[in-house]
């Protein structure tokens, strides 16, 4: 048998295959493909104070090997979720992961602190990466000291495990994981979309109502394993790897380069039981190359160069 | 019903015409109990472009041979690789997903609306309807008579009737300017087809008091509800036309 | 007749299609496949003073619509250049501009002092943005006083049209636009490539023998135009976009985003006709939507959103 | 000669065994004059994750029939993708591509050398060097008998060689091992195949003093000599194997 888990300081995930936020919905959407208590966690929608419409249609658009998305959050509110989703998801035996987002700091305290007291969420991931909402969101994750602020602010409220997301859309993505690692952070992931854009060329206008969106899939993939193998180089708290990740080779490139665990993102949307497919894929790859614990490949690429 | 990602066999690929072909498929489990206005996420393999999955309403079903058929109108890259399928190839589905139309009220008349390739699942749904008792008219608009596909699939069901953009078969002009939506005599209109087309049926059955039904062709990424790409504003505010659709009463719609 | 021309300054094109530097030689590697005039122009393979042997071997991956290299400016230098490329490729009835290259600033000024003698060379592109070389390169681009000081002193020895090549590795590509207009850039081109890695999982080590490298193909090409669509509402001279474009409809997109031309990169590997393909290609759409001149397309989104 | 891009009819798809396939292939235009060595860059359509064309070599040519004809292992999605190829399917390609093969002096006594798909340009190398009155010997490495390709078609060239991995045919091991290099009776090598059999057959040749050339199987972006991706350190700095080679005589090589 190979071990396969890994661990958020005290924290244990059976399994290193997690499903990214905004992807994989509450989970429950997913039953009918998969056992969702297979895998490693899930990251729920991205969640905010209060309930949101997120932007107007269309807020998709397919690329060459990848999508653009312009959802902008539309969730129903923290409110709602702890009254009618939690309760529905908690029986999973999985760890429940919030995506937690806001327009101002004191959003994300105040949702950090109410997501504190669910003694079933045992971790939160601080989205400061959204590319898609006019305030709050990326704006956080591409300047150095709204990221340490916020980070700050959250970690002075939340006890339990904190993840935060990271942009990819900055210059030195290194510089971003050192001040949350600095201040506090518990495990860093990355990376969320990258803002792109596309235009109709028949209807001469963009095919998103907010112009830019945020760029998924495949084709994002050599971005996100390049900063994922950067930040796990310098951080000595996990690293989640994101971004592109539809195969079990894809995922295996993350943990060469460095990273302690994947989530799935847009490949659920293509293959709904891509997640457990990898998980599986995983562990052939190990055993056929005689390892017994993926703790084994992590950052070994670094090793032979 | 269980949704199911499976692989199933090509038996069958029937050019129409330039535009529209259909697919039949076969799977070795049995097939689901479809309701009318149900559809599948098609994975286009081979097509270095198209990355996401192509709805596609249920066309027909035959539970007898365990088969069921997708109308499908070449649009771009992916409805144009799956146009060329062999019998034999395989096509990856997740389905059946959405909701579907509701059942008319007793004894209310009811008119069928279909344009382009809205017509797909009008099909499916007439044979629905006339298995519970009901016996519909069925309004189809095309092009020109060259684009009139499977009328003799329809006259099965109820009255065709017919309009032609360019008057070379049945009434020249538009669905909604065909004469027997001035007879009044329906209570029920079941639509599909362009966003125009449906809108101006919407607007005048609002007008008319008649119960309507339309089913929406959102773009979609997931089909299952969790990327909310698909959405349509609605008075309950954003629904997912792949999970609460992509049937709507039109009294739902902010149209 | 549909005019295609667009000018730097008072320098003409006779239309808006060039082809990007490292990914056309010098023009005559093509002469089977295409007539070399026929395009606006030609940015030929990045020069540097001394000659370079480049990275080593493997500096070339395929990802998802897309590919890595790390060729690592591989060329004979500005001596060779002169006296064997030049008058080789001096003929061609199209704009030769030379793509520019430097570890240190002293380096860009004395090659830009060079070309600024030959003749037949209308124009020069500053490459402050290449991934694959140790010194120099990308780091000038993705720091906003480099940036600034190195086209300040190029553009004070090179009396020419001065193109600058922006790189997309940054957090803000406007600012470094910016920057590049201020100091007396005539032109700006964007974007190049996208630093990314790959791993080989197989054998367990980085796909490349330089672990990164830049990303291009359509892959990038929502990232690229959402930067050409950021830049060019900003600046007031005109901007060159790059980045993915395999099609006439691809091209079609920069334009309607802002750009005043294109330039076609990887695109010509896999059909080296692609460039005179899209150039009729623009003709005939402009002709279908009745438009006499590309200018009336440049920006269009603008006009209605 | 001059490079061309063209689509050409796939007429022939020969599966030898599980690895290798044989595609005939021919143009509405006039072959070029081929040369041993040189290859083609092949578009594989309909595989969406191959972006890059594939260099396959040149291996046999019918100039009557005006056909030529491509061995092609199965080695990923690419080739994967282009043993699925029917007869009468479009294949787009640029060629002729590379240099080629140098010919003997005058009386040389000539030995080909090839394992894996490294066979490909032997074929028609071997009925070049025929055609211009040398003929050569042949030794071909493979897996086990079950691997042997196309030995018939060495045979009409000259004598032919064997290794086998397991002894299951000819002498038992790597070709490097086998006992006609212990003859000395070769003066010029020809040899294509994998990486560590090209080293150990240019080690021995260097040893011997035979003369040897080689045909290096890259990385390629192009194929055309602008990337600058499929580089080879020689004695004169960085060559491109596309277009100085795929052909080095192993004294240029830093091997
Ligand atoms: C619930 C639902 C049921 C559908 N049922 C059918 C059906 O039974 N038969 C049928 O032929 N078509 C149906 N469609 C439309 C079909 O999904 C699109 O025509 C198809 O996705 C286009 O793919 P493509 O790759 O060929 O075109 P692309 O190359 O992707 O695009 C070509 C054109 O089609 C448009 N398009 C792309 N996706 C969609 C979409 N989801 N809906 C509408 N237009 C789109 C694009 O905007 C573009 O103008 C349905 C759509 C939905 C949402
Ligand atoms: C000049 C030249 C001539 C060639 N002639 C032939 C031939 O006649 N018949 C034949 O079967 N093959 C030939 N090859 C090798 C062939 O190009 C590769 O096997 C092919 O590109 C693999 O594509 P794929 O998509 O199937 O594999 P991929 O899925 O891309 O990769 C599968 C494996 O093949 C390796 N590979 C990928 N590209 C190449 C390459 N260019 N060379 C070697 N290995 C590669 C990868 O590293 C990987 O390990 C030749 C290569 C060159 C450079
Ligand atoms: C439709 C969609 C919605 C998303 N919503 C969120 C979100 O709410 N919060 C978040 O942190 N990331 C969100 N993401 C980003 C993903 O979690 C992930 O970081 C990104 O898509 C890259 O991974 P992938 O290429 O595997 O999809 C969303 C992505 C998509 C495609
Ligand atoms: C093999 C290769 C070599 C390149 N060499 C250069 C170079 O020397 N100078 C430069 O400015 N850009 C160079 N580029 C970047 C391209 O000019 C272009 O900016 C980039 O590839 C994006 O465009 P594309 O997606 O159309 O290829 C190179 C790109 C490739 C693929
Ligand atoms: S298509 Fe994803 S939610 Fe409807
Ligand atoms: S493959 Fe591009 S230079 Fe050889």
């Amino acid at each position: 048998m190979v071990n396969l888990g890994f661990s958020i300081g005290d924290l244990h995930f059976k399994n290193p295959v997690l499903t990214a936020s905004g992807t994989f919905g509450y989970g429950s959407e997913f039953d009918d493909f998969l056992d969702v208590s297979r895998l490693g966690g899930i990251v729920v929608k991205g969640t905010t104070i209060e309930p949101r419409e997120g932007n107007l249609y269309p807020r998709m658009a397919e690329t060459a090997s990848g999508m653009l998305n312009a959802v902008g959050l539309q969730n129903k509110g923290i409110d709602y979720f702890e009254k009618n989703i939690y309760p529905r998801i908690s029986g999973y035996n999985t760890n429940i992961i919030v995506n937690i987002n806001g327009s101002y700091i004191d959003d994300y305290v105040a949702l950090a602190e109410r997501i504190n007291r669910l003694e079933k969420i045992p971790a939160i991931e601080l989205n400061i990466s959204c590319p898609n909402v006019k305030m709050g969101g990326m704006a956080f994750g591409t300047n150095l000291d709204s990221a340490r602020e916020v980070t700050r602010a959250v970690r002075a409220v939340y006890a339990k495990k904190l993840i935060v997301k990271l942009s990819p859309n900055v210059t030195n993505v290194v510089d971003f994981a050192k001040v949350v690692e600095e201040e506090g952070a518990d495990s860093i992931s990355l990376i969320n979309t990258l803002l792109g854009m596309l235009v109709d060329v028949e209807k001469m206008r963009p095919a998103l109502s907010t112009i830019t969106g945020g760029l998924s899939g495949p084709a994002i993939k050599p971005i996100a394993l390049r900063m994922v193998w950067q930040v796990a180089k310098t951080v000595r708290i996990p690293v989640i790897g994101i971004g592109g990740i539809m195969t079990t080779s894809d995922a295996l490139e993350f943990f060469l380069a460095g990273a302690s665990a994947v989530q799935i993102g847009t490949a659920s949307f293509i293959d709904p039981q891509a997640p457990v497919k990898i998980l599986e894929g995983i562990e052939n790859y190990l055993i056929k190359k005689g390892f017994s614990d993926i703790k084994e490949i992590i950052g070994y690429i670094n090793r032979t160069t | 019903m269980a949704k199911r990602i499976e692989d199933l066999k090509v038996i069958g690929n029937k050019r129409l015409n330039n535009d529209f072909f259909v697919l039949e498929l076969s799977g070795n489990d049995k097939i689901p109990d479809f309701k009318p206005g149900q559809f599948a996420q098609v994975r286009v393999d081979g097509s270095p472009e198209t990355f996401l999955r192509r709805p596609i309403s249920i066309h027909d079903v035959d539970y007898e041979r365990n088969t069921f058929k997708l109308l499908i109108q070449i649009a771009g890259k992916g409805t144009g690789a799956l146009s060329k399928l062999r019998n034999g190839d395989f096509l990856n589905l997740i389905y059946p997903l959405g909701n579907s139309f509701g059942l008319p009220v007793e004894n209310e008349r009811v008119l069928l609306v279909g344009g382009g390739c809205g017509v797909a699942p009008l099909l499916f749904l007439g044979k629905y309807l006339r298995s519970n008792g009901y016996i519909p008219d069925i309004l189809l608009g095309f092009r020109n008579s060259e684009q009139i596909i499977e009328f003799e699939e329809y006259l099965k069901i109820g009255n065709v009737f017919l309009t032609t953009e360019d008057g070379s078969k049945g009434e020249k002009g538009y669905v909604t300017n065909h004469s027997i939506l001035l007879t009044g005599r329906y209570k029920r209109i079941y639509c599909c087809g362009p966003d125009s087309m449906m809108r101006a049926i919407a607007g005048y059955c609002k007008k008319n008091n008649i119960a309507c039904e339309v089913s929406l062709e959102n773009l979609m990424a997931c089909g299952i509800g969790v990327c909310l790409c698909c959405i349509i504003d609605t008075i309950k505010g954003n629904l997912c036309t792949c999970i609460d659709g992509p049937v709507f009463n039109i009294n739902e719609l902010k149209w």
